[in-house]
């Protein structure tokens, strides 16, 4: 899978645009005038060494982390003025890196809390789990391997299925841009090799920025790579351009 | 207590609208109730069923009272002296033959320090232990909370602290002097032996010492001709810090401070004093919160100097007072100080002893009818005796704190002084 | 309320005032030096803080008893005796208490505030059974009493100076054992990640242990140097623990700048009020002040930003 | 489709084992204790029980949403402190205050020379407005509060930090402004509710069983929340709050909203405090009885919400017959209970049931099958949440 969509600044279908993006944590610049664009439908990996900024950047555009300077657009919204919770309610959703899941609660309600409905105190407090609810956790579940786990508590998992749950628990929030963090980082081969099956479902129909360091699973899966080094862009295109960057190949590739 | 014996007693008319025990007084309180049992009244040992008709824990050999004070929390400190001297008051009255030939055993009971537990206590010790008097409370907050239980269930307490007064009820006997009596003696003498114009007012931040300092300041203000008060301050309890408002004491330089701190406070207040440089031999302090039991803490040697003023020191010069001593250090060892609070504490169960055998009866109704006129000439502090408003005429003296942590008698009224517990033109 | 006072009092009353707030100071910081390693660096809550002071200022009192009754003629030196006794006590309690309970809890911090609240308790009650319920006062040696002369109306006082002198002293030693010792990289290791500073040979149990025994050994320090001040009771810890608390929290837990900035600031507030309202107001109106600066900018005054 | 039970079927908020938790409960407090306890036990138990209901709110902003507040008796105070304006002002009528310089006023207030009744007690005159104050007053405040912390990330330990330094200043205030408060006296001498004199034995009975009757309410409205999707979101929240900030959910506001509630539940035992008592002073208000308060929890199980009903009952027993036979031993005994609930029973009387004899008593008391189903009892302790977040 090779770029099939070249895009350049000018181009207004952007889901996501991130320009001249910087925060600095006390003088030092964990991410330095950065600028990207995300098409519709894109699937954008970022990749570059450790300390480049990879994760910090996921935080910018999730709110995690203010941005000292710079800005960044979700379909002509602006996120850096935007509290966490409504830029997911806006259609940002998140993985992180570590498994992030509920672990005392059951693998349905995990599913459920995700659910895009009753975010409300009043909402969650008359939220009733009625057809609909069910019906759509059940769905989920099956597509994330864990429909006869539904009423394990979510602490009994495997690490790759805890992975996945959590996959599944923005799968039900539908969002528009998805944002994954090393999704098959400590998984087992079996596990690695389902996960990239239930990636290649899912991000069917939305915009996609990974974090990944298995070079195999981004050769896989990226419409285009963003090399970073030190909080700036190093490289960016398809994945052979960006293999063929001497620059690429000395920093990062090369050791 | 009576609403009918002298004509001094202006406000008892109104007063006894605000005692619900009141209301339950027979309408010809006078009628004396021994008069039901007029051959019992002073045998040896009579009959349970004649001197007892309420169901209190007396039997033919005994008669259960309780103590209620904390030996827990911050007011252990204060109260153990009062502990003491109630314990060796009955130990005393016991090895006199007790109470209508019968033996005293109490009941102890700890406060805690905390007032809605000595209501809990209270209610334990008056409605389980059927407790035919109770001894005990220390602060003005501890008393509010077991009032409304003695008052219920119809209890007797015999109360030993100095405090602010605006109380008077049937079912409580105040030992200790109520705010009036404490301190206007020891302001016209501070006045005429010290020339003193100028006053600051200091105290913890509670009642007790801002109901003084408000009968202080009325007093100075009203009835002192040409004093004033250059100061008033009030700290929380506890407060460790006093460097601020001695900066504003050397400023003003009042001829008195007057110094109502209590607990822990005192020691800093008086420490930071003498650091500061505030000479007690030079400036007149004069304080009604400082016993003997307070200058242990504060050590003899940065309090000398200062007055203080109350009913009762250590040192009082006469044949009762030598034999309490005495018989105190004999029970609770040679190095332990009493102070006013833990004689006053020590009057009660003699008070009460007396009370009963002039009522011929352990009734509650008849103790508290008794009581007014109650006479003690072998208290420590010389001769009391209970007023009908239930407290006492005492005499008050000015002490000087001395090096060795006791007070050396500098003044001591004629004559008791009467109680008065709601003074007019004081409010 | 300035027109009763010529510009001169003026002047004197701030630089008294001044000063009052240094003595304030003072003994804010040594409170909260403690805490601030405990808490700041270790992330324990360590609720029986003042009962370690209290123990420091017990082995205070008893030691000018030895003093007065034993050696009258050195009578003037035994406050160093009993500060370096003081920090020996406290600290082995501290010790004792880190391998006993402290050490089962370093996970659930807000259970290591009830945990030592317990101990608190016990400590409590335990002073009162052996001391005494009643408070004691320690007698200071001649030379520690009375104030210098500076001008007419202004004099300092002698014992304040020893306590700000101690305060510096004990300060300085921190920071450098903190910052400059090799003990004190451990500790920070440590703090900053137990699994690997234990991966690289750094014995982390022993660390916490000396780290918490150093921490209650300045509380006991600090109780040696509050006899001065104020009276010795079995439960006079319990009145320091709050403004303690806040002193670090507003400082900035992990940051002992923070502590002594933050110290500064609650001290010189507290005591301006206190000239100008009352004692009860003025530290009301202290503490409101935190608690509102608290929530406007919760991470403290000096916090370093990291990222996550 | 492999839904079972426990997911599909839980149509109302009560499982079984909790219905008949509460029966017995019930039971227990409005059956057995009136016949075997005398009227004096009695009211013990009826004054423990208002201090239960702070140990409910407690359960659910500590337990389930790991929000330790230290300042429980602030809230607890200031219900009590409503209810007790509302009876000292019927108790000062100008006829029983004839003796003042200003009738008509609490007595404490002409002691202090105050000649008007401030505004702010003015409302407390109407029953209608005190019983909502009782309520509204301690939310009102924790939704200040919880609003500023919250909207911050200030938690764990910061918060509860907070709130002790919140008790000591509200103990501060109290006791120094004691010409509008009664300062460290309390409120005391209250006498009669709408002309029904609450000081007698008839009617302290009826107020115990009106208190019985109230918590009941309330811990069925704690199950409520409890299994609601909100209860379910507190345990997310506590275990990993990006997590649901990153699910769309505003985690401040359900923040404030268990805070507040836990503070209205206190606010109702105050207020029933006063009532039982007779009286309210600052002594609930500081820090001490604040963390005593968390101990009843923690003894009960702070993740029960019956547990902490039989916690505080146990404790205030022992309590009371502990310094009736040995006071000094009383703070080595309660000192003791903290450390030890804390390192050997982190959940309480609740997670010992659990273990130990729940499993015994088959799945209708909540044995081995309850263990998949929700956030129960035994769960392994939360770890803290992380103090502040940027």
């Amino acid at each position: 899978m090779n770029a099939n969509v070249i895009t350049d600044a000018m181009n207004k279908d952007f889901v996501l645009a991130v320009e001249g993006l910087t925060v600095s944590f006390d003088g030092f610049k964990a991410v330095n005038d950065l600028s990207f664009y995300v098409d519709e439908n894109e699937i954008r990996v970022i990749i570059g060494p450790n300390g480049a900024g990879k994760t910090t950047v996921l935080d910018l555009i999730c709110g995690r982390t203010k941005a000292t300077a710079g800005s960044i657009r979700f379909k002509d919204r602006e996120l850096t003025r935007m509290k966490e919770h409504e830029i997911v309610r806006a259609g940002v959703g998140r993985k992180f890196q570590n498994p992030s899941i509920y672990e005392d609660l059951t693998v349905f309600e995990n599913l459920e809390i995700s659910y895009p409905k009753g975010r409300t105190v009043m909402g969650a407090l008359t939220f009733r789990r009625d057809g609909p609810v069910k019906e759509r956790v059940q769905e989920v579940a099956e597509t994330i391997f864990l429909a006869d786990q539904l009423d394990q508590r979510a602490e009994y998992l495997s690490h790759g299925q805890k992975q996945w749950l959590e996959i599944g628990m923005l799968l039900i929030q539908d969002p528009e841009l998805l944002m994954l963090d090393e999704p098959v980082a400590g998984m087992s081969v079996s596990e690695r090799k389902k996960t990239a099956e239930l990636l290649n479902r899912i991000i069917k129909d939305r915009s996609v920025i990974v974090i990944e360091h298995d070079m195999k699973f981004v050769e896989d899966i990226a419409h285009k790579v963003t090399v970073l080094h030190q909080g700036r862009i190093l490289s960016e295109g398809p994945m052979a351009k960006v293999q063929a960057d001497p620059k690429v190949v000395e920093v990062y590739l090369g050791h | 207590m009576s609403t009918h014996q002298d004509g001094s007693d202006k406000f008892s008319a109104t007063r006894r609208r605000l005692l619900k025990g009141l209301a339950a007084l027979p309408a010809a309180p006078l009628l004396s109730s021994t008069a039901l049992f007029p051959s019992r009244a002073f045998a040896q040992a009579p009959a349970t069923s004649a001197v007892n008709t309420t169901g209190l824990a007396v039997t033919d050999t005994d008669v259960t009272v309780g103590i209620l004070h904390s030996v827990t929390g911050t007011m252990a400190i204060s109260e153990t002296g009062s502990v003491q001297a109630e314990k060796l008051a009955i130990d005393q009255i016991n090895a006199m033959g007790g109470v209508l030939g019968r033996k005293i055993k109490f009941v102890q009971e700890d406060g805690a320090s905390d007032w809605p537990n000595f209501a809990e206590k209270a209610k334990k010790l008056l409605v389980n232990d059927k407790c035919a008097a109770v001894f005990g409370c220390w602060t003005s907050a501890s008393r509010k909370a077991v009032l409304p239980v003695f008052e219920q269930y119809n209890g007797m307490l015999y109360y030993p602290t100095f405090y602010e007064g605006l109380e008077q009820s049937k079912n409580v006997i105040y030992t200790g002097q109520e705010a009036t009596q404490q301190i206007i003696a020891g302001l016209d003498w501070v006045q005429r032996e010290k020339g003193a114009k100028s006053f600051y007012l200091l105290g913890s931040d509670y009642i007790w010492p801002r109901t003084s300092n408000k009968i202080a300041r009325k007093h100075i203000e009203n009835f002192m001709k040409g004093s004033k008060v250059v100061g008033e301050e009030y700290f929380p309890l506890g407060h460790t810090q006093f460097n601020s408002v001695i900066n504003k004491i050397k400023l003003t330089k009042p001829d008195v401070i007057y110094a109502i701190i209590v607990g822990g406070s005192n020691v800093a207040f008086y420490k930071q004093l003498k650091a500061a440089g505030i000479d007690l031999s030079k400036q007149t302090l004069l304080t009604i919160s400082v016993t003997e039991d307070e200058i242990d803490g504060i050590g003899g040697d940065n309090i000398a100097g200062a007055y203080s003023c109350m009913k009762y020191f250590q040192s009082l010069d006469n044949p009762n007072n030598k034999d309490f001593v005495a018989a105190f250090k004999k029970m609770w060892g040679e190095k332990t100080v009493i102070g006013d609070v833990t004689q006053a504490a020590y009057l009660g169960p003699w008070l009460w002893k007396l009370t009963v055998e002039k009522a011929g009866s352990f009734d509650i109704d008849k103790i508290a009818e008794a009581s007014a006129g109650i006479e003690f000439p072998k208290a420590p502090e010389g001769y009391v005796k209970i007023h009908p408003n239930h407290h006492l005429w005492s005499k008050t003296r000015v002490g000087q704190a001395q090096l060795d942590g006791q007070f050396k008698v500098v003044f001591e009224t004629p004559d008791l002084i009467e109680p008065n517990p709601f003074p007019k033109g004081y409010q | 309320m300035f027109s009763d006072y010529s510009l001169a009092e003026l002047s004197s009353i701030f630089l008294m005032q001044g000063f009052a707030g240094l003595i304030l100071f003072s003994v804010f910081v040594l409170m909260a030096l403690g805490l601030a390693i405990i808490f700041g660096q270790m992330g324990v809550i360590n609720m029986a803080h003042g009962e370690f002071m209290i123990l420091g200022a017990y082995v205070t009192y008893f030691t000018s008893q030895f003093f007065l009754n034993h050696l009258p003629s050195l009578f003037g030196i035994y406050f160093f005796v009993a500060m370096i006794l003081a920090f020996l006590a406290s600290g082995a309690l501290g010790m004792a208490t880190e391998w006993l309970m402290i050490r089962h809890l370093y996970k659930r911090p807000l259970d290591t505030l009830l945990a030592t609240w317990g101990l608190s308790l016990i400590l409590q009650q335990v002073y009162r059974s052996v001391f005494g319920p009643r408070e004691v006062g320690v007698e200071l040696p001649g030379w520690m009493m009375g104030s210098l002369p500076v001008t007419d109306v202004v004099e300092v006082q002698i014992n304040g100076l020893f306590v700000m002198g101690l305060t510096i002293a004990i300060t300085v030693a921190v920071a450098l054992l903190m910052y400059r010792s090799s003990w004190g990289k451990q500790v920070r290791a440590v703090v900053q990640n137990r699994v690997m500073a234990g991966a690289v040979g750094i014995n982390t149990e022993k660390v916490d242990r000396y780290t918490f025994g150093l921490g209650c050994g300045i509380a006991g320090v600090a109780g040696s140097a509050f006899t001065m001040i104020g009276s010795t009771g079995p439960t006079s810890g319990q009145l320091y623990i709050v403004d303690t608390f806040l002193v670090v929290v507003f400082g900035g837990a992990q940051s002992l700048l923070g502590t002594i900035a933050s110290a500064f600031t609650i001290s010189q507030a507290q005591s301006t009020l206190e000239f100008f309202l009352s004692g009860s107001m003025a530290k009301v109106l202290t503490l409101i002040g935190v608690v509102v600066i608290l929530m406007l900018r919760p991470q403290g005054l000096f916090v370093i930003k990291v990222r996550r | 489709m492999t839904t079972q039970a426990p997911t599909s079927g839980r149509s109302f908020f009560l499982r079984p084992q909790d219905m008949i938790g509460i029966a017995l409960l019930a039971l227990l407090l409005l059956v057995v204790l009136p016949l075997a306890l005398d009227n004096f036990r009695l009211q013990f138990v009826g004054k423990y029980l208002t201090y239960a209901f702070v140990a409910l709110g407690l359960v659910l902003c500590w337990g389930y949403a790991g929000i330790l507040s230290l300042g429980q008796g602030v809230f607890f105070g200031l219900g009590g402190y409503c209810m007790a304006m509302y009876l000292k002002l019927e108790a000062s009528s100008v006829e029983n205050t004839r003796i003042q310089s200003t009738p008509g006023i609490p007595d404490f207030m002409d002691w202090n020379q105050i000649t008007a009744l401030p505004w702010f007690w003015e409302p407390f005159r109407h029953f209608g407005f005190t019983t909502l104050a009782v309520v509204a007053v301690p939310a009102l405040f924790a939704l200040i509060l919880g609003f500023a912390l919250f909207k911050r990330r200030v938690g764990g330990v910061y918060f509860a930090i907070i709130t002790q330094a919140l008790a000591a200043i509200m103990t501060i205030l109290i006791v120094g402004q004691q010409g509008y408060t009664g300062g460290i006296n309390g409120i005391t001498d209250l006498r009669t509710l709408h002309g029904w004199d609450i000081r007698t034995d008839g009617a302290k009975t009826v107020l115990y069983f009106v208190c019985v009757g109230l918590l009941l309410a309330c811990i069925l409205l704690a199950y409520y929340v409890k299994s609601s999707k909100l209860g379910r979101l507190l345990v997310a929240m506590r275990d990993k709050e990006d997590r649901v900030r990153f699910s769309g959910y505003d985690v401040s506001s359900f923040k404030v909203f268990v805070f507040c509630l836990s503070a209205a539940l206190s606010g109702i035992g105050g207020a029933m405090f006063t009532l039982q008592v007779g009286f309210m002073s600052p002594s609930f208000v500081g820090i001490v009885p604040s963390i005593e308060m968390v101990i009843y929890t923690a003894v009960g199980g702070r993740l029960s919400i019956l547990g902490a009903i039989y916690g505080t009952l146990l404790v205030n027993w022992a309590k009371t017959s502990f310094s009736e036979s040995f006071p000094e031993l009383w703070l080595l005994g309660l000192g003791g209970l903290f450390i030890a609930v804390v390192l050997a029973f982190p959940n309480g009387i609740a997670g010992l049931w659990q273990v130990h004899v729940a499993p015994r008593l088959g799945p209708l008391f909540g044995g081995p099958a309850r263990r998949a189903a929700s956030p129960a009892v035994a769960e392994p302790l939360p770890v803290a949440t992380p103090a502040v977040a940027e």
